[in-house]
């Protein structure tokens, strides 16, 4: 998956990217980051033909985008979207039957459709709420629900908004750590926009940082955090333990290899300096 | 606000075929209406308690609360029926003089009011037997197949998941203007609810858009088609239906010709 | 004494009663059968007409089918919500005159059926029995006259506010009026038939109305208003 | 403001609050911490009166909360709410029109209206959007709208709820500032309710933890915090440097006089430590 000199422009004229190019690594976790309006959501959407871009163009697996009603059809079979607000995804009262939606529309046999959907509604950890209505879900519960309905038709593409907002520290635990888990199992491409710089260096593979519809940085989370002036200039900040690593580095004359910004590495960065001392 | 559905979730008859449960509800509301006799609306009423509270596990005192819903327009309705207006005294059993005429009630207009409040209480509760063992995205599942045609089942469903989603929209405005004081007044609180119904309605408005667009993202071609529960039944599970429903009409025309056809 | 208190209780009992109560939904098992039939009857073609009207729209603009779903939802809601009174009691408005301005009377015969069809089954107000005469006063006199009170004042180049306030107090009215008129048919008085009826159920169902359908305009007008602004 | 021996059962009756006493102090900032469906929102709304409550008491300047529509007026003068999706508190189409609104029902002389509504506009720094239509803000002026019309009020409490949900990084550091520049200058108790366990040590003066509609811990940050197994208990964390601090005590073999929570209190132990060893 791949975006090329992408250039988007709303209806009222306001320009929302401008000349974005960026590659969706196969198989991996890949962040979008920037600040509220930088254009993260334009460009997930764009992901999966939602928005047509104005300018450039957008490729699944080296092919642009086939905008015709058989080409979107096809490739919303392969790249998934999860919105942030699951109550603006769900449909149906029942969950079961929101969730057989996707397979349904991909015209398959009964059978593997129930087949499907069980097995979604098993890897999201929701098969206890098959019977439930939708409205009397938590905010967490539909979250999964939301996305066993994009799982149900196999896509090689996860993409999701702000998947962690709303929820509570164990709920963004649990969902990141599922979300880990399909992409792993699954050998899916995640791709998830977020302002939860924390959970970056802990469950992504490499990140893109956008600013005012354009791309200024990209890299592991690692390498992204080692510019902490430039991820400020475009108000962002550095993960909290990367924050305190930097500042015991530059100011408190602590030696560290490397930048460290999850828990472990920072340890491991404190250990070592420890023993060298 | 709506306990009933959330009843009918937790009703232990929720696995039980919706159809039968419909044929169940409609057949004997058919009946009650049919019978027009106190003795079938008391049974009716009766029956179908026993099957909601004890069959359905619904709590008595939530079906007892129920029951006193619809209570104020049965007693508005039922007391204009039986209260008449005459000039002559002698068609009441008991009357007041008002206005140079009298206002009072018939025997008549006694014995058909008070058919008629057992009637409607018999009644409300076959429709209460349904709702409280039966939830709506069953019963949309029966419409389907009673070949209600699909675009109407759709927009059903739709509107019934949505309806949740407003409540809970509105709620929350309303709690949030109540806090800044907005119905502390008459006029403050027309125009509070004004405020409210209106970016509820542009909420709405939006709602169709961002839903179209999710609904699209998975692949949605003009037909909203889910995948449907197979209930299994059996010819024989509908005899005790016909049974009660006989049982009723035999009530019936034994109390016409006990009463004369009054009760 | 006992007869002015008795008088009293009575006229107390007419006033306070039905304000409290929802819209004034004819309650399940109260019509005889007949008559549910009649007016199911009645109903029908009606409906009929806005489905097919409906489906020929959403055939041809499929997201009209989320906007009319979103409006069904809006309605319910708009329903259940509480008209500030004086005297403490509540009153919901109907929505019959914001609907049938917004969406047309034939889309309002469906959408009119599906709302009290839930009324009914999830809040107990209506009946699955009395469906077709509440359709008919609610689903479709309501917003008929409701609509062409807007076009004639529209017409007769009165004010937006005008042609506003009289189509959602008078399609409020209309439908208590309706409701009233079902009524009296269904139970004519033993002295005086129908007509006599009607006299006692429009002093009841719908005079009592008129404070809350003069309510209901003031509040559409104001919806109205900012909707417009927005 | 206090609650004392609290209990609250919803109409459908899941008991959301049992038994639950506390103190709100006096121009402080007070947080309230708990996982989803603890009962945060639900004692959040019992302070001005919306809530009311099944059993036990709301105390207000030592005095019981009067139910009466003239008692609930007075009080909701003093208490303002902030809700967390400002979407469903702006209503009017201009900006100054829906911060006016509460001053408008206080009936107060226009005079004073606008006195009121200029001045809270200017202490949230959006003075700037005054005949901005509502819808037209982006999230974070939205939020800063509907705390400027609460602010109108001139309440003694402002209660908000989960304040930072949905903000960016910058956002979220601008608006816990914003809430603290009030708090001094204003002398306003304030009470939030959060997910956001990271802010709570840098922004907050007293924290209440509540789980399953119970209280079971209280103290300023750095005590509530030094119960890390507790806090993990009710499926919250601690702060990522509390947590970081924790292992490095724990496993590392470093020593630390007392738990460290922010980045700053991090810094002074490791130095220490650096120093000692």
């Amino acid at each position: 998956m791949e975006v090329r000199n992408l250039h988007y422009i709303y209806s009222d004229g306001t320009q929302a990217l401008k000349a974005l190019s960026l590659g969706i690594k196969q198989g991996k976790t890949t962040a979008v980051l920037g600040s509220n309006g930088a254009g993260k959501s334009t460009l997930l959407l764009s992901f999966n033909g939602i928005n047509k871009p104005s300018g450039g163009e957008v490729l699944f697996k080296g092919l642009p985008l086939d905008y015709s009603v058989k080409g979107l059809k096809q490739l919303r079979k392969s790249v998934g979207i999860v919105f942030q607000d699951p109550d603006k995804q769900l449909f149906s009262a029942s969950v079961y039957q929101d969730i057989s939606f996707g397979a349904m529309n991909l015209k398959l046999p009964e059978e593997e459709v129930r087949r499907r959907v069980d097995l979604a509604m098993k890897r999201t950890g929701i098969s206890h709420l098959k019977d439930k209505p939708t409205h009397s879900l938590s905010f967490g519960q539909k979250k999964r629900a939301a996305i066993a309905g994009v799982l149900v038709m196999e896509p090689e593409v996860l993409i999701l908004d702000e998947p962690t907002a709303g929820l509570d520290p164990l709920g963004v635990s649990e969902l990141m750590k599922l979300l880990r888990k399909l992409q792993i199992e699954l050998n899916l491409s995640v791709v998830i926009s977020t302002h939860d710089i924390d959970i970056v260096p802990l469950y992504c593979d490499y990140a893109y940082v956008v600013d005012d519809g354009r791309l200024v940085m990209e890299g592991t989370p690692q390498e992204v955090f080692s510019h902490p002036e430039e991820i400020r200039r475009i108000n962002l900040r550095l993960p909290r333990i990367g924050h305190l690593m930097e500042i015991l580095h530059d100011k408190d004359g602590f030696e560290f290899a490397q930048p460290a910004n999850t828990i472990s590495e920072a340890r491991k960065a404190l250990i070592n300096w420890k023993d060298t001392n | 606000m709506i306990y009933i559905d959330k009843y009918a979730y937790l009703s232990k008859l929720k696995q039980t075929n919706p159809l039968q449960k419909l044929v169940l509800a409609v057949s004997v509301l058919g009946v009650c209406l049919w019978a027009d006799s106190v003795a079938v609306s008391i049974l009716t009423l009766l029956i179908m308690g026993w099957y909601t509270v004890c069959k359905g596990g619904t709590p008595v005192g939530i079906f007892i609360r129920l029951m006193l819903v619809p209570l104020s327009f049965l007693v508005i309705g039922v007391l204009t029926i039986a209260v008449n207006v005459s000039g002559d005294k002698d068609v009441f059993v008991f009357s007041v003089y008002a206005f140079g005429m009298y206002i009072g009630v018939s025997q008549s207009g006694i014995l058909s009011a008070a058919n008629l409040f057992f009637k409607a209480l018999g009644a409300v509760s076959c429709l209460y037997y349904l709702s409280l063992s039966t939830p709506m995205v069953d019963l949309l599942a029966v419409l389907r197949k009673l070949k209600v045609p699909r675009l109407m089942v759709e927009l059903m469903g739709l509107i019934y998941r949505f309806i949740f989603v407003f409540l809970e929209m509105a709620d929350t405005m309303f709690t949030a203007q109540n806090s800044r004081l907005g119905y502390a007044g008459l006029s403050s609180g027309y125009r509070s609810l004004a405020a409210l119904a209106s970016s509820l309605f542009i909420r709405s408005y939006q709602r169709a858009d961002e839903l179209y667009i999710a609904l699209e993202a998975r692949g949605y071609d003009g037909e909203l088609s889910v995948i449907h529960e197979q209930a299994e039944t059996h010819w024989t599970e509908y005899i005790p239906i016909v049974l009660i429903n006989l049982f009723l009409i035999a009530v019936a025309l034994f109390s016409k010709q006990l009463t004369g056809g009054l009760l | 004494m006992n007869k002015k208190i008795w008088i009293m209780g009575l006229v107390l009992m007419f006033m306070f009663l039905p304000q409290q109560t929802y819209a004034m939904h004819i309650m399940e098992g109260f019509l005889p059968a007949g008559w549910c039939i009649t007016w199911g009857a009645l109903a029908i073609p009606f409906v009929l007409a806005g489905f097919f009207s409906i489906r020929r729209t959403v055939g041809e603009h499929p997201k009209t089918l989320m906007l009319l779903a979103m409006a069904g939802a809006f309605a319910f809601v708009l329903s259940s919500l509480k008209i500030p009174s004086v005297t403490g009691s509540s009153s919901h408005p109907t929505g019959v005159g914001f609907g049938a301005i917004l969406f047309g009377p034939t889309a309002m015969a469906v959408i009119g059926l599906i709302i009290l069809l839930f009324q009914a089954v999830l809040l107990a107000h209506g009946g699955l029995t009395t469906l077709g005469a509440n359709t008919f006063s609610m689903g479709i006199v309501g917003p008929l006259v409701a609509f062409a009170t807007y076009k004639i004042v529209k017409k007769a180049n009165g004010p937006q506010w005008l042609a506003v306030f009289l189509a959602a107090a008078l399609g409020d009215l209309l439908t208590y009026v309706t409701t009233s008129v079902q009524l009296a048919l269904a139970f004519p008085a033993g002295t005086g038939g129908a007509m006599a009826s009607l006299t006692k159920f429009l002093g009841i169902f719908a005079l009592t109305q008129v404070p809350l359908a003069i309510s209901e305009g003031i509040l559409t007008v104001l919806i109205f208003k900012a909707i417009s602004s927005y």
